[in-house]
């Protein structure tokens, strides 16, 4: 269930430099979730294509990411173009759709399909290893790093810690319905998740002072400058900015 | 629970992020270097628990449980679930990265207030145990949805109805996150009480 | 006939992980029957612990039957009836056990199963006498140390009255004591079983014939007299009998 | 004199789990020499976890004085440099391996005791290469399997140089294969160390004498001869050399 797909690769994204990659990703979204201008982000959206292009990611498999962003996107569609004010386009049985609703619609659709594109492509690709190493190197406060790492390792531990104790529940003729004993069965199960997380918690500590902790977090792994990095940084920056610029003094 | 990217306006983002920045950065000074373990793979059990699916009629719905985390953690909340966050959006693909501080608010404030307001409450009696917990529940869901709601709003008065719905959807969840809380509450105090944090004076 | 006869008969299974190629059982033969007592005893990832979740119809074969009492399972919802009959006692306890006290988890089966709350607790109460640890009843589960553990998980599974067991590695970082009374318990009951242990001794005391895994397949005794003989010495000091 | 001859002396150690009256270790006294090799087995629940965990400070004592490489420690600060001279082997490796990757486990614990990132990985490599698990180096520590874990964490522990070594249970759920690779390399060390385990063979295999662990203290050899002899017999088929 979870698995980092993405994360293994050979394409000219996946060599860039994780803090690079942190960086790029960081002016890119922003721009693009202020960027308030229909074409503009229809540029936006291309880059991100191209970017997923360059990873060289499996078409399907993204969009299968996609995938409860698209749920949310429904309900944008019903709800808004009949509840925003301004001038009707069409009137359906007393329903009116509205013009300004269909193109804040739109805007929101093509903004936020590239903002995860964007993600998808420049952090999805790398492992969590990776991306603590990035944000260390960005100055992300260590401790921040440490529970990012930390957080990560066992999350996969604590999963099948919950997928056998729900298999254990399953065995034992539990079947989930809409009542109190199926909720309180669920709620000893969250309990005993949080439960065990806390007394793993305190081995792990112990562990690591065995292994002479002084309050300290190292990192091994050290990315060579490339070129490529900061051409990389550099071109995705003046498009960003150009394309801000445009924003403001001609549209 | 949350907004999606591309939606929300940069100053009501900005605000988000600000909030989250402040609150997160706080959270980790009040974590000690002997606690910052528990907190991570809390953190982690946060994020498993979301992947809990209960059963409300033909539907089913995920577990939130941000009332549990508050409980637990207090201020340092806000850097477990940006931590819990931030995985999400790496493995599901949840969200991006604009909207993370706004979605870090909408968990963890009402987290950290149901960690100040309902936790002097236990360790009284069972009954009231389990009041507190289920009222945890329910308002942690509550006010994390009016913030999302006025996430909203803030950014365009239009989008007042679409508040409206989302407030509403969410009345069920509160209902099953307060009942499942409140058990989760009485379990922690009978089976572990060590991982609560009551104040020992 | 002889599929009726046969509690649990698995035929040609093969099994591969989800997006992994290797195949963990590979067209896999395996028939337990009424009064069968076998031992499994097998190396680290040989598919050990993927037989009995097989079985238990939770990892889905790529190919082959699982015919359980008789009737040939196919689809999940063929599943749910059996696994209440099918007792399966988990490598790891704590992955068995989530209810605050000792009884409240042994009386969750029979709850679920339908009989009222004092029903549940009566059963549960009688089955924890039988193995001899009625004392522990309000204790908490996850305080109690591993053996004990242990005992309280196989109460939970007893206490559902299965017709077959499954045991995988019970005795896993069990002392001698504990082991020993397993062994008793074991060889009290009247139900057939399939145990998988690491442990030669204890898989001896407890059963009539030991299987092996090996490439996905199961050895049965006469496969592996052979290879069962080298393994022993290779361990050094315990005897054997070559029977 | 005779202290600083000792690596490990504890002298009448009493310890109580804080909100519990029962004394898990009892004024209890361990010494451990150098070319020690000692087997503790001992019942579930007698304290064996606890005793290691007071050697290393984890679990402090409320009477009792414990003395290693001659120093008498009492304060956590006294602790902090005598717990990477002795290396603990947890009862669970999850919870020892808590790195991204298996080489950066590996180091953590030399890039702790102050050595360059490249010494330490290079330190790090070497052990792997030492217990043949180099090609794992780069392999995501969660992924790997139970007996893969437990070398790499014997590596991990190995790495720091320690002078003598702490195991709690290291064989528990292996299979024989990894079982004899573990034989094969305590034999091969040339440190003290001091084992836990419920398995008498591979006690038998790798070490020297067997203590064992009553109402909170231990009993050697010569304590538990008859009740070692006892036990053997219980347990069935084992051989014993009555020495
Ligand atoms: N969820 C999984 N996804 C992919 N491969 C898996 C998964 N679980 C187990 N495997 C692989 O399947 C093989 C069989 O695993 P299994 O757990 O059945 O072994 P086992 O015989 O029970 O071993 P052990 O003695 O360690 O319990 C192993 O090689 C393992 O790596
Ligand atoms: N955190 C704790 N709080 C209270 N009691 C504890 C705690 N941990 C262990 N105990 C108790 O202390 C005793 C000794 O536990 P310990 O873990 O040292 O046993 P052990 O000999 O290692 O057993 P095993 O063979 O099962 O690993 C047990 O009776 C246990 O119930
Ligand atoms: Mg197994
Ligand atoms: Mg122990």
């Amino acid at each position: 269930m979870i698995e980092e797909k993405f994360a293994s690769g050979q394409s000219l994204i996946h060599q860039l430099d994780p803090k690079i990659r942190i960086l790029t990703s960081i002016v890119l979204s922003v721009a693009t979730a202020l960027c308030d201008h229909l074409y503009l982000a229809g540029i936006y959206f291309l880059i991100s294509i191209g970017l997923i292009l360059m990873a060289g990611l499996n078409g399907m498999d993204v969009l299968k990411r996609l995938k409860p962003l698209f749920w949310f996107l429904l309900m944008i569609w019903i709800i808004l173009p009949l509840s925003f004010d301004g001038e009707t386009m069409v009137r359906l049985y007393g329903l009116k759709l509205t013009a300004p609703g269909v193109i804040l619609c739109c805007k929101i659709t093509i903004k936020s399909i590239t903002i995860l594109l964007i993600f998808t492509a420049l952090i999805a690709t790398m492992t969590i290893a990776s991306l603590g190493n990035g944000l260390h190197r960005i100055h992300v406060p260590d401790k921040m790093v440490f529970l990012l790492l930390m957080s990560y390792r066992y999350i996969s531990v604590i999963e099948s810690e919950y997928k056998r104790l729900l298999r254990a529940a399953k065995f034992r003729g539990f079947t989930p319905k809409t009542n109190l004993h199926s909720y309180k069965t669920y709620a000893y199960l969250a309990g005993m998740l949080f439960v065990r997380a806390s007394v793993r918690a305190e081995r792990v500590y112990q562990a690591m002072l065995c292994r002479g902790f002084n309050q300290k977090f190292h990192t091994l792994d050290v990315y060579p400058s490339n070129r490529l990095n900061s051409k990389f940084l550099t071109g995705i920056s003046v498009a960003s900015l150009s394309l801000v610029i445009i924003e403001i003094f001609w549209v | 629970m949350h907004i999606s990217e591309g939606v929300l306006s940069g100053p009501v983002l900005a605000a988000g992020a600000v909030i989250a920045v402040a609150g997160t950065s706080l959270g980790l000074k009040k974590i000690e270097y002997d606690r910052i373990v528990h907190v991570a793979i809390l953190a982690s059990a946060f994020f498993v628990a979301s992947l809990i699916h209960v059963n409300i009629g033909p539907a089913s719905v995920h577990l939130i449980l941000n009332g549990i985390v508050g409980l637990l953690l207090g201020v340092a909340a806000f850097p477990a679930i940006l931590t819990a966050l931030l995985l999400q959006s790496v493995f599901f693909q949840y969200g991006g990265l604009t909207a993370l501080g706004v979605n870090v608010v909408v968990m963890a404030v009402p987290a950290v207030l149901s960690h100040y307001l309902f936790l002097p409450l236990l360790g009284k009696s069972s009954t009231l145990n389990f009041t507190a917990g289920f009222l945890a529940g329910l308002f942690s869901i509550l006010f994390s949805s009016l913030l999302l709601g006025a996430a909203l709003w803030f950014t365009n008065h239009n989008f007042f109805e679409t508040s409206f719905a989302i407030i509403m959807a969410h009345i069920p969840v509160m209902i099953i996150e307060g009942i499942i809380t409140g058990f989760c509450v009485t379990f922690f105090l009978k089976v572990y009480p060590e991982i609560i944090p009551l104040r020992k004076k | 006939m002889n599929n009726i006869s046969s509690i649990i008969k698995l035929k040609d299974i093969t099994y591969f992980y989800p997006g992994s190629t290797k195949k963990v059982l590979d067209h896999l033969d395996l028939e337990i029957n009424p009064g069968d007592r076998i031992g499994m005893m097998a190396p680290n990832g040989s598919g050990k612990t993927t037989l009995l979740h097989t079985i238990m119809g939770l990892c889905k074969p790529a190919s082959g039957t699982i015919a359980i009492f008789g009737k040939v399972l196919t689809q999940e919802r063929d599943f749910l009836p059996v696994r209440s009959k099918i007792g399966l006692l988990f490598q790891d306890s704590d992955d068995q056990l989530f209810c605050p006290t000792v009884l409240d988890d042994v009386a969750f089966g029979p709850l679920n199963l339908g009989f009222s709350q004092k029903d549940a607790g009566d059963i549960a109460r009688n089955t924890l006498e039988k193995l001899g640890i009625l004392s522990f009843e309000h204790s908490i589960t996850h305080r109690l140390s591993g053996g004990q553990k242990r005992l309280v998980a196989l109460a939970a599974v007893l206490a559902m009255a299965p017709e077959v067991l499954l045991l995988d590695e019970p005795t896993a970082g069990l002392d001698n004591t504990v082991k020993n009374t397993l062994i008793h318990i074991l060889n009290g009951l009247d139900i057939s079983y399939f145990v998988i242990s690491h442990e030669f001794d204890f898989v001896k005391a407890v059963t009539d014939k030991i299987y092996s895994m090996e490439n996905g397949r199961i050895l049965t005794d006469n496969d592996i007299h052979i290879h069962r003989h080298e393994h022993v010495h290779k361990y050094g000091k315990q005897p054997h009998s070559h029977k």
